[in-house]
């Protein structure tokens, strides 16, 4: 248990650095990504080691969240072609005015 | 010699349909090396099977398109062009291997072997035979479609680390078309999850064995949803293998050779393989999801023959009708493509699924035959003509030229 | 899946996968291709997909198969080639305030491990080790997690149609409107 | 059949045209369009051409070469793939008459276009195509190179490969010969007329008429 939680603590701290350190507007997806996969790891390592017989919610939880997942990377993936579409630039330090 | 005498057993009664066949081989080795020889057992034969299958296929289909196009076909190497894969093994293993200098090296390198092990993959849950699943996944269908949902990724790998603009093209092409049909592919399948309540594909194919006393075997395809589901599932499939009429992501006349332009030798034929081995398990997810899996067509005939005789038989006779299709129809055009798998496979494949539906919940035979009937006549007529007026073409008038 | 084909320690591949898992996230972020990022992303993602097999969640595995690599992954690098051609960034590939933001994961990353190591949670012995069927997944999810399912498939609905909306290329103006 | 409203209905027609392809190839031979390569060949048409050669009457090919190093064809040859040099012996050709003839005469084969130029400005009727086109070779410096000995055919080579031109030509050629013999002839009567009639040939200078001065 220790063990996937401590993978998933990294998992999610890697994500979250991408997300703070790139530039590209991909880069903080992929980042995103990432941190949605670590609770991802505890939503199952939970449902493992629940006590509940069948109890399945955990599993259901990983589900959901990969479906959100899904969604959210189509939906931002069309948002940042459409600013690059704008701007020719995904490069998040430049994207800096409110004004399309 | 214990050992031997437990594999000899073990193929006899996987060759005759008895229960457990891995039993004999597995009791006869030392307790550690079990779960390794079992594993050894369920990959080695299909290691061996499907790349010779993949091989007389290859020298089938050349001299079946031949016929279809009044000519010979291979007929110099062995006895009437029956070894000619052998040659084609041959000269491809020691061609030199070419890679591009802009290449990047690592990905294409890896391409190939990424599009291998997937296919190769989905043999796995595949029943090819009364006993002889070689996993027995309760989500069989599942895994048949994750597996084979990584090929897309090889395909983009070898287009893209070739650094040719033709192969990414024809890698974009590619995965667009593999996603698009994937779609129709999963839905066509779906309707038959929804009757037997099942995913794994040995409880789908003992669904569809005839009952004793009965005349036709209860495959799906005998019935409306069936019979549409498995067109669709078939067209879906032919897109997914990038096949004629949908090769278009190898199309010759302007993207020279697609995905695969900048390989050669042995990392082409993997290609090669993968592409007709997806061809197979596609087939293979056909027969065990519409026609019957191991089953024989008729109830009186189920004893006849041993079980996996009837599999490869349908795999044969699908593996023959793509070669026919692949004779007698052009390539599409990359919009033609679109519109076929969005505006037709899709709502098509949807209405399907209503149809299985009402098949399911429609209490009296002639009812649900008729109304299965009518909703997807229906539907093929009016989409049909919906779609057709792209296509007609009137006479060709010449304003200029006499 | 139970223990691999090879009879070898389940702490083993647990310590494989996860450093597979690990390595390739941090690849995943750290290249400067952007299509070696994805590539890597993708082997992360097939790295997860592994431990939950291994964690007898095999539908949750599949699942992970199929939507990351088989859908996600196809998004990411077709979005990728849509912007920057896929060909390394120009200039620095790392924002101006890296340090910070590293800095601060970093920061995270000890503070949440140190919380890991004292929760009493963790000592609890697994309980699920047998996998559930697809029967009971699909049961449940048609009974108890009825509307959760559907907020989800109407979800998916809203951001297919939002990212066809938002990506569908703007009309051209027309001719006799142009001045 | 399937009317055309249908979708896939010409899918349908196609399929069963090609089955009907495929079935008929079996059972009816004369279906088949190509033939078996090597051992069977299609008959030539009589006016294929591939590559000159230099024809050659009699048995010796160097004795008989028709070639009198004339050049017309070198200097005609639009990619200028032909190469000759004169020979300083002559040797005397159909007629009798004695004639240049080539030293050297190549011919490049990898940049040859057969055009067939250097057989129309040829005025000898000494270079000719062939119809040989099995020309491949595994040395692709000299062995594209092609010298007079190789290109040397017979004149029955040429009345083979291409009969009705080689007719026309031996028929001019005989009637030229002709016409030169019966020349020859006729200045050897006229002149052996003119012998009986006059003074004693020349071979006796003290009958022959003085010479004015």
């Amino acid at each position: 248990m220790t063990f996937y939680l401590a993978l998933s603590v990294l998992l999610f701290c890697v994500g979250l650095a991408g997300v703070l350190a790139r530039r590209h507007a991909i880069m903080a997806l992929i980042g995103i990504e990432l941190m949605l996969n670590a609770a991802n790891i505890n939503f199952i390592a939970f449902w493992r080691h629940s006590s509940a017989a069948d109890d399945l919610s955990g599993m259901f939880w990983m589900i959901f969240s990969v479906a959100i997942a899904a969604a959210e990377a189509a939906v931002g993936l069309a948002l940042v072609i459409l600013v690059f579409r704008h701007r020719r630039s995904v490069r998040l330090d430049e994207l800096e005015s409110l004004k399309g | 010699m214990e050992p031997l005498k437990g594999l000899l057993s073990t193929l006899w009664k996987a060759l005759t349909d008895q229960p457990d066949p891995k039993a004999p081989f597995l009791e006869s080795i030392p307790e550690d090396y079990r779960s390794l020889a079992s594993a050894v057992l369920s990959v080695a034969p299909i290691l061996m099977v499907f790349p010779l299958l993949f091989a007389l296929t290859t020298v089938l289909e050349r001299k079946g398109l031949g016929r279809i196009q009044n000519r010979l076909g291979p007929n110099r190497v062995g006895p009437a062009g029956f070894l000619q894969f052998a040659a084609d093994g041959l000269k491809t293993l020691t061609k030199e291997d070419v890679v591009p200098r802009a290449a990047d090296r690592v990905v294409h390198f890896l391409a190939p072997i990424a599009l291998v092990i997937p296919v190769l993959l989905t043999f796995a849950v595949l029943p090819f035979g009364r006993n002889l699943a070689p996993i027995d996944l309760d989500a069989g269908l599942l895994f048949f479609f994750a597996v084979s949902s990584a090929t897309e990724l090889a395909v983009f790998m070898a287009g893209w680390a070739s650094r040719n603009k033709y192969s990414l093209l024809g890698a974009l092409r590619a995965v667009a078309q593999m996603v698009s049909y994937e779609i129709p592919l999963v839905l066509a399948a779906l309707s038959v999850v929804m009757i037997t309540g099942t995913l794994s594909l040995s409880a789908i194919a003992a669904a569809q064995s005839p009952t004793p006393g009965s005349f036709l075997a209860p495959w799906y395809v005998f019935t409306p949803w069936g019979l549409m589901g498995f067109l669709l599932f078939m067209i879906a499939a032919c897109a997914e293998a990038n096949r004629s009429p949908f090769d278009l992501p190898e199309g010759e006349s302007e993207i020279i050779a697609g995905y695969y332009l900048e390989y050669s030798g042995f990392k082409f034929a993997l290609f090669f393989l993968g592409e007709y081995l997806g061809l197979f398990a596609s087939s293979g997810l056909a027969i065990t999801l519409f026609l019957g899996g191991w089953n024989a067509p008729f109830a009186f005939m189920q004893g006849w023959l041993p079980s996996w005789v009837w599999f490869f038989a349908k795999l044969a006779t699908l593996i023959a009708v793509f070669i026919w299709i692949r004779g007698t129809l052009p390539r599409v055009r990359m919009d033609q493509l679109m519109g076929l798998a969005w505006k037709f496979m899709i709502p098509m494949t949807l209405l399907t699924l209503v149809a299985a539906g009402l098949w399911h919940r429609l209490p009296s035979a002639p009812l649900r035959w008729v109304a299965c009937t009518a909703l997807l006549a229906g539907a093929f007529l009016v989409l049909g003509r919906v779609l057709m007026p792209r296509t007609r073409h009137g006479r060709r008038v010449y304003r200029y030229a006499d | 899946m139970e223990g691999g084909f090879i009879a070898m320690p389940t702490d083993v591949i647990l310590w494989i996968l996860g450093g597979l898992i690990l390595i390739s996230a941090v690849m995943s972020l750290a290249l400067r291709n952007l299509i070696h990022c994805a590539l890597f992303l993708m082997v992360c993602f097939l790295g997860l997909a592994g431990l939950y097999l291994h964690l007898n969640a095999v539908f949750s595995g599949l699942v992970q198969a199929l939507v990351y690599v088989g859908a996600v992954g196809i998004i990411l690098i077709f979005a990728i080639l849509l912007t920057e051609g896929g060909g390394t960034e120009t200039g620095s590939h790392l924002g101006s305030q890296w340090r910070t933001g590293i800095g601060l994961a970093v920061l995270l990353a000890f503070a949440l491990l140190g919380a890991v190591s004292n929760s009493p949670q963790t000592t609890q012995a697994a309980r699920h080790t047998e996998e559930p069927t697809v029967r009971e997944i699909g049961l449940k999810l048609m009974t108890d997690y009825l509307l959760p399912l559907q907020t989800i498939g109407l979800l998916l609905t809203a951001a297919a149609i939002g990212a066809v909306v938002l990506a569908m290329q703007e009309p051209k103006p027309r001719k006799d409107e142009t001045p | 059949m399937v009317p055309r409203v249908i979708l896939g209905g010409g899918i349908v027609k196609g399929m069963i045209e090609t089955a009907r392809n495929f079935v008929g190839s079996y059972t009816d031979a004369s279906r088949l369009t190509t033939v078996e390569y090597p051992e069977q060949r299609i008959p030539l048409h009589a006016n294929a051409r591939q590559f000159p050669f230099l024809v050659f009457d009699g048995t010796d090919p160097m004795a008989g070469l028709r070639c009198v190093a004339c050049q017309i064809c070198e200097k005609e040859c639009p990619p200028q793939c032909i190469y000759i040099i004169k020979d300083s012996v002559k040797k005397p050709d159909y007629l009798g008459k004695m004639q240049m003839q080539p030293k050297v005469f190549d011919i490049d084969l990898s940049v040859c276009m057969s055009c067939q130029i250097c057989v129309e400005v040829c005025p000898f009727d000494a270079i000719k195509m062939d119809t040989e086109f099995e020309l491949s070779n595994d040395d692709r410096f000299a062995g594209l190179l092609v010298n007079k000995h190789q290109l040397a055919k017979p004149n029955s080579h040429f009345a083979r490969i291409h009969p009705a031109e080689a007719a026309e030509v031996d028929g001019r050629l005989a009637a030229e010969k002709a016409k030169a013999e019966a020349k020859a002839r006729a200045d050897a009567e006229a002149k052996a007329k003119a012998a009986a009639t006059s003074p004693p040939p020349a071979g006796n200078p003290s009958s022959s008429p003085p010479p004015k001065s």
